[in-house]
């Protein structure tokens, strides 16, 4: 390829963190207006790379070169200087600023050279909000926005400081469908402005889309770079796990039995949920769907008394029981993994081993819960680990040197040893590779197998429809519908969700 | 199952190093160059156990508020605190004699303890405030019950506590020996230990896992008045006398100091109570070596700042050697 | 990193411990307890000063005191700073004993808490002096200006000043109520003001123990008690900063300080300030010294004698006298040139 | 409801003045006069101003425990040059002074990543010791009378030269925290650092600046009070940090950071004065007096704590996950 119409390359980027090599010798490079997808298992390595790119890493060798010249993105202003802008996962506002000013923040329009000027920066703000369509008001503070408009905003910053390279790190992981046509289109005028673009993804799907070239990496190695129209899904996956991954979801075998484990009747949560009923069968798989704002979220988090309801009765087990705070629930043996990974799952502070554990710690003690049988806790967490074959450095590793999966596992582990009979997942998927997904997957069929019944939700459509026994569908917070594994399909899901409009991607 | 490799490059090699001992190796150093200085007046057997048992004054307080810290709270009360358990603790013995006046003083350290905590976890009073609030209070409280007059301690097994001497060591040690040995038993082997961690790195986490994050709050707080209390009987003891005014003055800075240099983060999640005791004792060794050297007493105060943040930069150098961001 | 932390910890403890049991070993095995003896050579004598506070001007004379009678009767002298810690105090006492030294001279930041720490000298046979202040436990002598006197002959001046009782209101500003000592000065202020039956409307206790709360105490007492006419505060630098305040707002009120500290004098001088009493910490800490040479030398037995130092007042017109006096028993001008 | 909250968050202190003010006028006829409330105000315009940079510490997530220390610098510095350099020479020089000190913190804050806590904690306890020795432990006498006129000379005859000081200082701040880049690069710094530095903020720069406002602010009493006393006092102002913390926080200024409240700060300042001040014109015991400090800032920050309560409530009710 002609060099000219490099915008970026990487050549042999290294990087070490205490524990894992995160980057080996990785090359890299990106065209104008190219949409370049980046794609791997988590701890591959994408978001060090991208972390790099942003200026928010130091590389331990090797170089990178920007429109012909070797740049060193020393900070993350300078990655901004190269017209290089991040939109990370975790978001970059602050959330006691205006909207208007996030998105201009460190480039705020001023009159003479302190003062800022408030009616350009709101003005311009409120352009480039229309510009994508967002109906936002510049003046309102980010602490007031909900994840999907602070996602907007993300963009909007980068729009706002013309930057030639885009990176986008898991976009959609919180969107709903119509907001991910909304980015799209936005992505395609960006392209076809010659902005170029680094795509990061799990949803395979949208990186095909989308990409022009999609490269694959692997432990920290870039094992190969593909123009997008000459390789297919397959392909992909294989070079992701290193392996040809065969069946995508692992059909649940079993009838589930009839018992009812757990009852919901007339339930009302203030502004979200109004008069649900719904049963639950011992070892099925039971579904949520529905778009944002449908209320599940409040719903599920109230099950396991992470909220307080405002009305209505659980029975577990035909006994009647109210679920104040998550204690309650555990007691009854409802477990509960959040979506919410970073924010309320992980101690990030703590080792592997105290993660699991935290749970049931007081359990594994001796003299009525006055000191730890080391001992005891080990084996638990050994077995645990050989069950969900979580893969660590040593049982004192600090959590967050796991990669996405692995740490998801751990955190299913900590409600699994806890010996539930009911678990309730969140998006137990979000974030986590090709590889980690089977695997959860199958975990959660055998769990079901077991006599376990599991709750869940998914924004991702296929997941709902192939694993779940049963799936019932809200919309504003109101029962819509209601599938099981014969009659369901994504579709109808979409059709329910929407609240019955069918409506089609073009 | 180990095929994630670890992989040290020397320069993270030398941050765990100094994680592990740096404080000693302050410490030693410290100790080390007063001795050869100063030979007898400061390398002998007494000043050492005087040394030590007085680092039990800053020591014991530090292991509560290392607690606290770890759950990313804080409390500047302690100093009033101390003062207030203090004269109510003798005026209890001046009437009922030392054993009972040394539990009044713990057992209200404790309560003023557990009332901050109770501020902080139901009144939802950040916990800064509360304490600072507090500090004002209990201080004034204290002036008022003894109209300013300071409470003499005479009792004899009261006076033995902080004066006399077990096995030819100072009592004053055992007791922070004690107290070091509970404290570490609960946050290394205990679930409470694991609570507090908890709760310090991620209380959403914490409180989901079924933990109660407000009454792991309250009882560290009410283990900082435990502790302090302990310290209120030890300094009452070697004082001779609870003075409303005088007691615990500027003890919070000092205790707070201690812990932060001993390596525990403020931010919360993380700390070592090893740390603590070697800080606390850093502090001691540093001033009493100071003003043995007869060095000028303004000199001393600047010597003293430039080796605490020396001290803490060190910390640092640690975790920026081991790439890691705080 | 903790474990090995932890390890390290206890074993540099341990290894501490050891080396210093050898230590005491071959320490006690050597030496002597010289303290014990009846009387000693002025050349063996090390007098150990334990002082409130180097901050303030008082302490640093006395401490001249305590240092010159020490190079004049051919004593050792060493020192510690208290550092206006109660706590430091009762180490610092314990660091002497350690020390071994022949003689303590104490000025207590807090006197009531030293109790079992002077037990403790004394029990190792060492005398202790309080050089002011005042004393708690088995201290021999307590060398101590009269505060309450002193506080009297401020109320007598103004008395003398504005001789009509039921004209004239006065105002005290006060110290932190932890400095009991001090506030005798106020007590003494008040009882001669009431035998003198003069009024003393405002009561204030002086929140910055410095110039300017000085400053800031004397407006408030003057909305307190506008037509106010004279305040004696119990600090000299308090006093200063008062008297300033009044020249500002140029009124003519009589404001009497307590020390003789050098600005106090320059500010009598510029008749900013009309008087004050004028301690001899300079004598004081002197005096201490001497009382200890009677002791540990002439093996004279002193037990919780207190000996006044007089206090003096000082007035524009007695100024140059006094700063003569001054220069002549301390050496060193009253105005700190 | 939600508005009255806002508004209460921007003024609530100021009813507590209003009620405190009635209180003290029924009760002592001396309150009831033009000098003793502008005598408060002057009083309390010490604490206020410093309080004003601290504000600004607070609201990038940290906060500055040497600002007493730093008073002391200034004082003796000016002391020691008046003399030599005369009135204006003395004074640029000591602020100068002070704002490198404040340039230390902030380096030491930002570059070598220690605490603000045992920064400023350290930093206080050198510069204590650089004054003493600096005068060798004296108290260092101005004779030049006429410089008193900088901190106790009256404008248009009746208005204490402070109150004007911290009105013109509070003009600055106030238009430099919410009109400036700078001010909300601060507040942004404070609200969440990671974003602000991932945006492109330099941090270090932004908080360094910081320190150096607090030190000045610190510095410009230090000025006042001593061309006041006329005395330089290597230990000035002892125990006066906690105060101005104090004013700070019962200003309404969040510990969180991001939200500075500078309005809160100006009527903390003059409350807490009114306490002291009105306490001791009712000669009421020092005791009494801390015990009401006490209190107002632990009844404040409940009645704080309920209207964040409510707020929080009203934003989940408005959000739907």
């Amino acid at each position: 390829m002609d060099e000219n119409n490099i915008f970026i390359e990487l050549k042999n980027i290294k990087k070490i963190f205490p524990g894992v090599v995160a980057l080996e010798d990785v090359d890299f490079d990106v065209k104008y207006g190219e949409v370049h997808a980046l794609v791997g298992e988590n701890g591959a390595g994408k978001s060090t790379l991208i972390k790099i790119l942003g200026g928010a890493y130091q590389p331990d060798g090797g170089e990178i070169i920007i429109e012909g010249k070797t740049a060193n993105i020393s900070a993350t202003s300078m990655a901004q200087q190269y017209k290089i802008a991040v939109i990370y996962q975790e978001f970059n506002l602050v959330p006691d600023l205006s909207v208007a000013e996030n998105i201009f923040i460190g480039r705020e329009p001023k009159v003479g050279k302190t003062f800022v000027n408030w009616k350009k920066i709101n003005n311009d703000a409120s352009e480039i909000l229309k510009k994508l369509d967002i109906e936002i008001n510049p003046k309102k503070f980010i602490s007031d926005l909900s994840v999907a408009e602070k996602q907007m905003i993300e963009i909007a910053k980068s729009l706002s400081m013309d930057a030639k390279l885009i990176i986008m790190d898991e976009p959609t992981a919180t969107l709903t469908e119509k907001e991910v046509i909304k980015l799209f289109s936005i992505i395609e005028e960006l392209r076809k402005k010659g902005v170029s673009i680094i795509y990061i993804s799990h949803r395979l799907d949208e990186a095909f889309k989308l990409s022009d070239r999609i490269t694959v990496l692997r432990d920290g190695k870039k094992i190969e770079t593909k123009i997008t129209s000459e390789t297919n899904q397959n392909e992909i996956v294989s070079l992701m796990v290193g392996k040809v991954v065969k069946d995508y979801f692992s059909e649940k075998k079993q009838k589930t039995s009839d018992e009812v484990i757990m009852e919901v009747k007339n339930y009302n949560i203030a502004d979200s949920i109004y008069d649900m009923n719904f049963q639950l069968h011992r070892g099925e798989i039971l579904g949520f769907a529905g778009v944002l704002g449908s209320g599940i979220h409040h719903l599920l988090r109230s099950l396991y008394g992470g909220e307080q309801i405002a009305s209505g009765e659980i029975y577990f087990e035909n006994q009647k029981v109210s679920i104040k705070k998550p204690s309650d629930a555990i007691k009854l043996g409802i477990g509960y993994v959040t979506e919410d990974r970073k924010g309320e799952g992980l101690l990030y502070d703590m080792s592997v081993l105290q993660n699991l554990s935290i749970i049931i710690i007081k359990t594994l003690t001796a003299f009525k819960g006055l000191f730890i049988r080391q001992k005891k806790e080990l084996d638990v967490f050994n077995a645990m680990a050989k069950e969900l074959d979580i893969k660590y450095a040593s049982v004192n590793q600090r959590i967050i040197y796991l990669s996405g999966g692995n740490q998801q596992k751990v955190i299913m582990g900590r409600t699994l040893v806890s010996d539930c009979k009911v678990l309730i997942l969140l998006e137990p998927t979000r974030g986590i590779d090709v590889g980690a997904k089977a695997e959860i997957h199958k975990i959660m069929t055998a769990l079901a197998e077991k006599g376990i019944s599991i709750i869940m939700t998914s924004s991702e459509l296929p997941e709902l429809v192939n694993l779940t026994d049963r799936c019932i569908v809200l919309y504003k917070g109101k029962l819509a519908a209601e599938f099981n594994r014969e009659n369901m399909d994504e579709e109808k899901l979409v059709a329910a969700e929407i609240g019955k409009h069918i409506y089609s991607n073009n | 199952m180990d095929d994630i490799k670890i992989v040290l490059t020397p320069k993270q090699k030398a941050g765990s190093w100094l994680g592990s001992f740096g404080l000693i190796a302050i410490l030693l150093i410290i100790f080390g160059f007063f001795s050869l200085t100063l030979r007898g007046t400061y390398f002998n057997w007494g000043n050492i156990k005087n040394m030590v048992s007085f680092s039990s004054y800053v020591g014991i307080g530090a292991i509560g508020m290392t607690f606290c810290i770890m759950t990313g709270n804080f409390d500047i009360s302690i100093g009033s605190m101390l003062a207030l358990a203090g004269v109510l603790g003798a005026s209890a013995a001046l009437k009922l004699g030392g054993i009972v006046g040394v539990i009044v003083t713990i057992v209200v350290a404790a309560l003023l303890g557990l009332l901050n905590g109770l501020f902080v976890t139901k009144l939802k009073i950040p916990a800064f405030i509360t304490t600072l609030g507090m500090l004002f209070i209990f201080r004034a409280l204290a002036y008022i019950y003894t109209n300013n007059n300071p409470q003499y301690i005479t009792d004899r097994f009261w006076i033995f506590l902080g004066n006399g001497s077990f096995l030819g060591l100072p009592f004053p040690i055992f007791i922070m020996g004690l107290c070091y040995l509970i404290a570490f038993f609960m946050l290394r082997k205990a679930p409470f230990g694991r609570y507090i961690l908890a709760v310090g790195t991620n209380s959403r986490a914490a409180s989901l896992s079924g933990i109660n994050v407000e009454n792991v709050k309250i009882l560290v707080f009410t283990l900082i008045g435990v502790f302090v209390g302990v310290s209120a009987v030890l300094n009452g003891s070697m004082l001779g006398a609870a003075n409303p005014g005088m007691m615990g003055d500027g003890y919070e800075f000092q205790v707070i100091t201690a812990v932060v240099l001993g390596g525990t983060a403020l931010a919360g999640g993380s700390g070592s109570l090893g740390g603590t005791l070697l800080a606390a004792l850093i502090v001691v060794f540093l001033k009493t070596g100071m003003s043995n050297a007869q060095v000028n007493s303004y000199w001393q105060q600047v010597a003293t700042g430039v080796v605490l943040i020396v001290a803490v930069s060190l910390n640092k150098l640690k975790f920026w050697l081991l790439g890691q961001a705080q | 990193m903790k474990k090995y932390l932890r390890i390290s910890v206890f074993a540099v403890l341990i290894l501490a411990l050891v080396v210093t049991f050898a230590i005491a070993g071959c320490k006690t095995g050597t030496e002597s307890v010289k303290a014990t003896a009846k009387t000693m050579k002025a050349a063996d004598v090390t007098i150990g000063f334990s002082v409130w506070t180097m901050e303030f001007t008082f302490f640093q004379n006395v401490e001249k005191g305590v240092k010159d009678a020490c190079a004049a009767l051919g004593f050792k002298y060493t020192m510690l700073d208290q550092k206006s810690d109660a706590t430091q105090m009762v180490q610092d006492m314990n660091t002497l004993v350690n020390q071994k030294v022949s003689g303590i001279v104490s000025t207590p930041v807090d006197p009531g808490a030293m109790g079992p720490a002077v037990q403790k000298a004394r029990d190792a046979g060492i005398p202790v002096v309080c050089a002011d202040i005042g004393k708690s436990g088995p201290v021999n002598a307590l060398i101590v200006s009269d505060n309450f006197k002193g506080g009297g002959l401020a109320a007598e001046f103004l008395a003398n000043l504005f001789p009509d009782p039921a004209a004239t209101i006065f105002g005290l500003g006060n110290c932190k109520p932890q400095w009991t000592y001090a506030r005798q000065r106020g007590e003494g202020f008040k009882a001669k003001a009431d035998e003198l039956t003069y009024n003393i409307q405002s009561d204030i206790i002086v929140q910055n123990p410095s110039a300017e709360g000085g400053y800031d105490t004397m407006q408030q007492m003057m909305s307190a008690a506008p037509d106010i006419k004279g305040a004696f505060f119990v600090s000299g630098r308090e006093a200063v900063g008062a008297a300033n305040y009044v020249k500002s707002q140029n009124k003519d009120i009589k404001i009497v300080g307590y020390n003789g500290d050098p600005e106090e004098f320059i500010a009598i001088r510029d008749g900013i300030l009309s008087a004050t009493i004028l301690q001899q910490p300079y004598v004081i800490g002197y005096k201490a010294v001497e009382t200890l040479k009677e002791i540990l030398v002439d093996g004279k037995s002193y037990e919780n004698v207190e000996i006044p130092a007089e206090v003096k007042l000082v007035t524009p017109e007695n100024l140059d006298q006094i700063a003569k006096e001054v220069m002549d028993s301390t050496g060193n001008s009253a105005f700190g040139e | 409801m939600v508005k009255f909250l806002k508004l209460y968050e921007k003024i609530g202190i100021f009813i507590l003045i209003v009620a405190a003010s009635i209180f003290l006028a029924i009760v002592s006829p001396n309150f009831r006069n033009m000098d003793t409330i502008l005598s408060i105000i002057m009083q309390g315009s010490y604490g206020a101003i410093i309080a004003f940079g601290m504000t600004f510490a607070i609201t990038s997530g940290g906060f500055d425990l040497s600002v007493e220390a730093v008073m002391g610098l200034t004082s003796v510095i000016i002391a020691m040059l008046i003399p030599s350099l005369g009135f204006a020479g003395s004074i640029i020089i000591a602020v100068l002074a002070s704002c490198f000190v404040g340039f230390l913190n902030g380096i030491l804050i930002t570059k070598v990543g220690i605490s603000p806590l045992i920064t400023t904690l350290s930093m206080q306890v050198i510069l204590r010791g650089a004054s003493l020795i600096i005068t060798n432990g004296r108290q260092v006498v101005i004779s030049q009378k006429s410089f008193m006129s900088i901190g106790a000379s009256k404008a248009f005859g009746f208005l204490p030269m402070p109150i004007i000081y911290m009105a013109v200082l509070f003009a600055i701040f106030y238009i430099i925290l919410n009109q400036t880049t700078f001010g909300r690069h601060v507040a942004a710094s404070g609200s969440n650092e990671q974003a602000a530095k991932m945006s492109g903020l330099n941090i270090s720069l932004i908080k360094t600046v910081v320190y150096i406002l607090v030190a000045f602010s610190a510095s410009i009493v230090g000025v006042i009070r001593t061309s006041q006393t006329l005395i330089g006092i290597p230990t000035m102002a002892p125990g006066f940090t906690l105060n101005v913390l104090t004013i700070a926080i019962l200003g309404g200024t969040s510990l969180a950071g991001g939200r500075g409240n500078l309005i809160g700060t100006l009527f903390a300042g003059i409350f807490i004065s009114m306490i002291y001040y009105g306490l001791n014109l009712l000669n009421v015991q020092i005791f009494y007096q801390m015990l009401a400090v006490g209190i107002t800032l632990l009844f404040a920050l409940f009645i704080d704590g309920l209207r964040m309560k409510y707020l929080e409530t009203a934003k989940i009710k408005g959000i739907r996950v």
